[in-house]
């Protein structure tokens, strides 16, 4: 019964030093930069290259679990947008979307309010509008391709969908210029390329969680099936970056870039030590062997 | 008022906050509660999220409004409610038809884009000519793409045995494979360490206001 | 199926020789070819100079307005949401500041619905090959032919780590993924469980299965019996030794440590869907010595079952690992429709490099199919 | 019959939409947007469904006095306030039965459903899966050993692109002179994922597309019905 009791302690060590390696970098900032990929510049590129007016859809394809990750990259592109003066309409793939979006919006504003007091309000149902949950992924999404009314007959505020002004242009996805979807997993992004660029043939552009983002880079080719993919909270410091400004994600690379050594300096010490384990081991089979 | 409550509210967070890291130390009842605290509330806000958002919108503020014009949707709300009776066992076939409706729709036009997507179009995008680049780097890359993609196909063909010639492609499929898990498991370790900054972020900034 | 597929070459080739050339023109105007009848697709290709342009449609009475205005000298404007069989005009309008002028340009065209999709023509002869294939093989397999897979290195080695349980006379753990039946990974774990529960049958091995649901816990009882029985130990079995833990993910994987912790299994088996518990599993697996072999199809967890397993199955071969125990007619047909596909696959894309390198970049076009 | 019909339904709808694939005239567009929209409202009810039964399974433990019913007893009395709030004020911008709730508003700040969202539900499922970020610094301690090549080039690889996500990587091989500027990390990591993690990726995809296929050819065909449940 000793070793588990000495595998426990170390655990809380190891615990410990985690929540060191994490929290002294938030209270203490190193001020370390980020710099950008080429992957985040062509999400950046997508929205940056289209007019102003332009209907384009926002998906918030995921939950507070992921949050840290996924809300500063929705701030950065709502923004983004917004200064382009696209017309942002958001659609959620998962329950909790709506409420993401919600905050997003609100948080964006007032950080444009703070930066500048006379900056421009965007009132709701002219610069952008919420369409709410709906499950189905990309059953759902095919269905947007044929009438994006009939899967959204009014908005969260229960509004009908002829009735708002803001989509007016929009009678089905083809009439959308880019489709970001954050996304957390499933359904998410993958549906999005898959129907929206695969059958309706609009760009779409994503960020993940940094958890699936190595496994949507084939997407990323010659046909475009994916137009750029921020990747975690690095994407998102990145397109903070791109944008000019420091917001949650840039100052959360601090205690990520320490904590990533930690966890490296972890795997050299466990195979040190199990490394030795094996050699103490071997020597024991020797000598008893003789 | 609304500032008390905004500051009761911060406390609440904290306090949830604390109590599922409790379970690093050990199982306890703090972390107990929350957890079934969790599942009540997510429980109660997917059905809110159906009814007001799916629902009311997309079938009974249309049945309301215009009965006659939407006759059609009597079908599928019939359908919802034999879904429905699947919590009955012994009604429990009746539910096999909404889901065979369901199933059915969705397997055939996952078939058909993912098809599309993740086979045509990734057959195609591995048709590159790696010497129209003109850095070495690209040519090399373009190359890696081809290569490690068929092998890595190659990897997961079942009907030859991997002897002799045939072990060379599989072996390099594999060792492209790790590769991808390295980055993968790299990626995944970022992940999980952001998700805990956001929480430390709320204790040490919002609750214990240490960061300006 | 290699002549199968020469042959699919050679027609794929008569298309390429056929494909038609469109000439240059500045302004067009036609029916989106290949849609429902709702579209018109414009496109022209100004002279150099020109700064801004504006697209206008006639509308019922002959008065034109606006539809796009985004400049691009050579471009392309889908005009979407129109009405089937009807005929539409169109205005460009192109201005040079320079020169201050500006041209107009005018076009008209009708809509017309078709039969046939003919950008999906690839994928429609492909999918037709996929699916003939996997139906060609299962219904082989059905009547008994037998159709050939390799064994799985894996195997092997579950087999050697049986052996090393039965030295040391500790358990072997089996955890069936922490999904439920409906999970086709799940059901390939419990495939590989009867071989497990044969070979531990065989040589007197304690087994223990912790399930995580009650569809899963019958299924697996069921299994384990009929592999003792058929190992000629009914005896043996002993019910208790596949049992129910808890709904909870995290509560099943505390259990599941408790148990390793407890019994001190010397060889763990971590088959079938997993998620972000994985790495606590193998963790205290690896803790206790134990010899691991893990497989899943859930891509996130496998790089961390490689680094903390001794064996690893990877994706797909998982189930063909399944499919090789179980000589289930339906698995093996479709793994061997699969295998046809991954063939393909590597032919096609052989190919597809070569005629790029060559210049004849039809051949990935038509892949690629139109838009 | 009661096996068969439901095999005949999945069979038709799954034939439909797979013909209206390839034609794009009139009657599939319309028969496929009928059908979308019928999936979207029987999903509704399946999510009902989902919510009942385990709301059923945990009224049922609480009535029983199952170990732990206290907790349970908890979660009951969160769900029943949470979708109390939901249905009277509704959430955000959505009004519930009783309006936009102004006055409750006025007093807490938010609606009360986003009241309980932010303070409760938020915390509580970041956290949660915060967690895991401990159990994977304990399992870098104590698992994550190299044995073969294999898993040798897996740990490089990871270290590589755990490294070039970093703030420090520009500055660690920032000295690394520019015809060679390939080999900083940052860099290094952008050729990891742009070229062979593509490769193996796109691999994994080509082999799950062949999966999702037959799959949904067995089901469509009626060969597989595991989904109806009940056995073979």
């Amino acid at each position: 019964m000793k070793m588990p009791e000495r595998s426990v302690v170390e655990r809380r060590i190891v615990f410990l030093l985690l929540v060191l390696a994490v929290a002294l970098p938030i209270l203490f900032p190193l001020g370390l930069k980020t710099q950008s990929t080429p992957l985040t510049e062509q999400v950046y590129g997508l929205v940056e290259s289209l007019p102003e007016g332009v209907p384009v859809i926002i998906s918030f394809d995921y939950d507070p679990s992921t949050i840290t990750e996924l809300q500063p990259m929705a701030e950065a592109v709502i923004e983004h947008a917004w200064k382009k003066g696209h017309k942002v309409i958001a659609t959620a793939m998962w329950p909790q979307g709506p409420q993401m979006a919600e905050i997003a919006f609100k948080d964006v504003q007032a950080r444009m309010e703070r930066k500048d007091a006379a900056a421009k309000k965007h009132p709701y149902g002219e610069d952008y509008i919420n369409l709410g949950y709906k499950p189905g992924g990309l059953v759902t999404i095919q269905g947007m391709g044929r009438s994006m009314k009939a899967i959204f007959p009014t908005d969260i505020t229960g509004q009908k969908y002829d009735e708002i002004p803001l989509l007016k242009p929009v009678r089905t996805l083809k009439d959308i210029r880019y489709v970001i979807s954050l996304s957390a997993g499933d359904p998410g992004l993958r549906d999005w390329i898959m129907t929206a660029n695969g059958k309706f043939n609009v760009p779409v552009a994503g960020g993940t969680t940094a958890v699936s983002a190595p496994g949507f880079l084939p997407y990323v080719n010659d046909q475009k099936q994916l137009y750029g993919l921020m990747g975690g909270l690095k994407g998102a410091a990145e397109y903070e970056l791109l944008l000019g400004y420091e917001g949650t994600a840039s100052l959360g690379m601090n205690p990520q870039s320490v904590a990533h050594i930690l966890i490296l300096a972890f795997i050299l010490f466990g195979n040190i030590r199990a490394w030795k384990k094996r050699k103490a081991d071997r020597l024991a089979l020797e000598a008893k062997n003789g | 008022m609304a500032d008390l409550m905004t500051t009761l509210g911060i406390w609440l967070a904290a306090f949830f906050t604390l109590s599922i890291f409790s379970f690093l130390y050990k199982d306890n009842p703090f972390y107990k509660f929350a957890e079934q605290v969790f599942v009540g509330l997510s429980a109660a806000y997917w059905l809110v999220y159906t009814i007001y958002n799916i629902l009311i919108p997309n079938l009974f503020s249309k049945l309301l409004t215009d009965f006659s014009g939407n006759l059609v949707l009597l079908i599928p709300m019939l359908l919802g409610i034999m879904m429905l009776l699947r919590m009955f066992p012994k009604l429990q076939w009746i539910s096999r038809y909404p889901l065979a409706l369901m199933v059915g729709t969705s397997a055939a036009m996952s078939m058909l884009l993912s098809f599309k997507s993740d086979f045509l179009e990734q057959m195609a995008a591995t048709m590159i000519n790696p010497f129209k680049f003109t850095s070495a780097v690209d040519v090399v890359g373009t190359i890696m793409v081809i290569v490690g993609t068929l092998c890595g196909v190659f990897f997961f063909y079942f009907s030859k045995k991997q002897e002799g010639l045939y072990k060379v492609p599989s072996k390099i499929g594999i060792w492209f494979l790790m590769v991808s898990f390295g980055a993968s498991f790299g990626y995944t370790v970022m992940a999980r360490i952001s998700l805990l900054i956001g929480r430390l972020d709320f204790l040490l900034r919002d609750w214990l206001h240490l960061i300006k | 199926m290699k002549s199968s597929l020469l042959g699919l070459l050679l027609l794929l080739l008569a298309f390429g020789l056929t494909g038609k050339t469109t000439e240059q023109q500045v302004f067009s105007v036609q029916d989106n070819p290949w849609d429902d009848g709702t579209s018109i697709l414009i496109e022209w290709d100004l002279e150099a100079g020109a700064d801004s342009l504006n697209l206008q449609r006639a509308d019922s009475l002959g008065a034109f307005t606006l539809i796009f205005n985004e400049f691009a000298r050579e471009g392309r404007f889908i005009d979407s949401s129109l009405s089937t069989g009807q005929e539409y005009s169109y205005r460009l309008i192109a201005y040079n500041q320079v020169r201050g002028d500006s041209l107009i340009y005018i076009g008209s065209a009708r809509t017309k619905a078709q039969w046939f999709d003919m950008n999906k023509l690839s994928l429609l002869i492909l999918l037709l090959l996929v699916c003939g294939a996997i139906l060609y093989y299962i219904f082989s397999a059905r009547r008994g032919k037998e159709l050939f897979i390799r064994r799985i290195g894996g195997l092997d080695s579950m087999d050697e780590a049986i052996g090393r349980a039965t030295e040391k006379g500790k358990p072997i753990l089996f955890v069936p993924g922490i999904s439920d039946l409906g999970d086709i990974q799940t059901i390939a774990a419990l495939n590989i469980l009867s071989h497990l529960a044969y070979k531990s049958a065989e040589y007197g091995t304690e087994l223990l299965v912790p399930c995580r649901f009650s569809m899963v816990l019958s299924a697996a009882r069921e299994t384990v019996k009929e592999a003792y029985l058929k190992a000629g130990k009914p005896d043996a079995y002993r019910e208790e030794s596949v049992f129910y833990v808890t709904d909870d993910q995290f509560g099943f994987v505390a259990g599941v440590d408790g148990i390793m912790l407890r019994e001190q299994p010397a060889a763990n088996f971590f088959l079938g869907a997993f998620w972000a518990e994985s790495l606590i599993l193998t963790e205290t697996g690896f803790g206790t010595g134990a010899i691991q072999t893990a497989g899943t199809g859930q891509p996130h967890q496998i790089p961390f079952f490689v680094v903390s397993c001794d064996y690893t199955l990877i994706g797909e071969e998982l189930y063909a690992a399944s499919a090789y125990i179980s000589r289930d007619p339906q698995q093996l047909g479709s793994l061997k429709g699969h295998d046809f596909g991954k063939l393909l696959v590597i032919l096609l894309v052989l190919f597809g490099v070569i005629m790029e390198i060559i210049g004849a970049g039809w051949f990935k076009k038509f892949f690629e199919g139109g838009s | 019959m009661k096996r068969n019909l439901p095999l005949i339904v999945a069979f038709i709808s799954g034939v439909v939409i797979l013909v209206g694939g390839f034609i794009p005239r009139d009657p599939f567009p319309r028969i496929e947007s009928t059908l979308i929209e019928w999936f979207m409202i029987i999903s509704g009810f399946a999510i009902l469904l989902g919510q009942a039964s385990l709301l059923r399974m945990n009224v049922a433990r609480v009535a029983e006095k199952a170990p732990n019913w206290q907790y349970y007893l908890a979660g009951l009395i969160s769900f029943g306030l949470m979708l109390a709030f939901g249905l009277l004020w509704g959430m955000e911008k959505t009004p519930g039965l009783l309006g936009q709730g102004q006055g409750i508003v006025d007093k807490l700040g938010t609606k009360p459903f986003d009241y309980l969202f932010e303070n409760a539900f938020i915390p509580l499922s970041a956290t949660m899966f915060s967690l895991l970020a401990f159990y994977i610094a304990s399992a870098a301690y104590r698992a994550f050993i190299i044995r073969t090549f294999e898993s040798n080039l897996l740990m490089i690889t990871a270290v590589i692109v755990m490294l070039g996500r970093t703030s420090f990587a520009p500055v660690l091989t920032g000295w690394i002179p520019d015809q060679l500027s390939w080999l900083r990390l940052p860099e290094l990591t952008n050729f990891i994922m742009q070229y062979p993690n593509t490769a193996a990726q796109r691999a994994i995809l080509i082999s799950a597309a062949l999966g999702i296929v037959g799959a949904s050819l067995r089901i469509i065909l009626g060969i597989e019905r595991s989904y109806l449940g009940g056995g073979k």
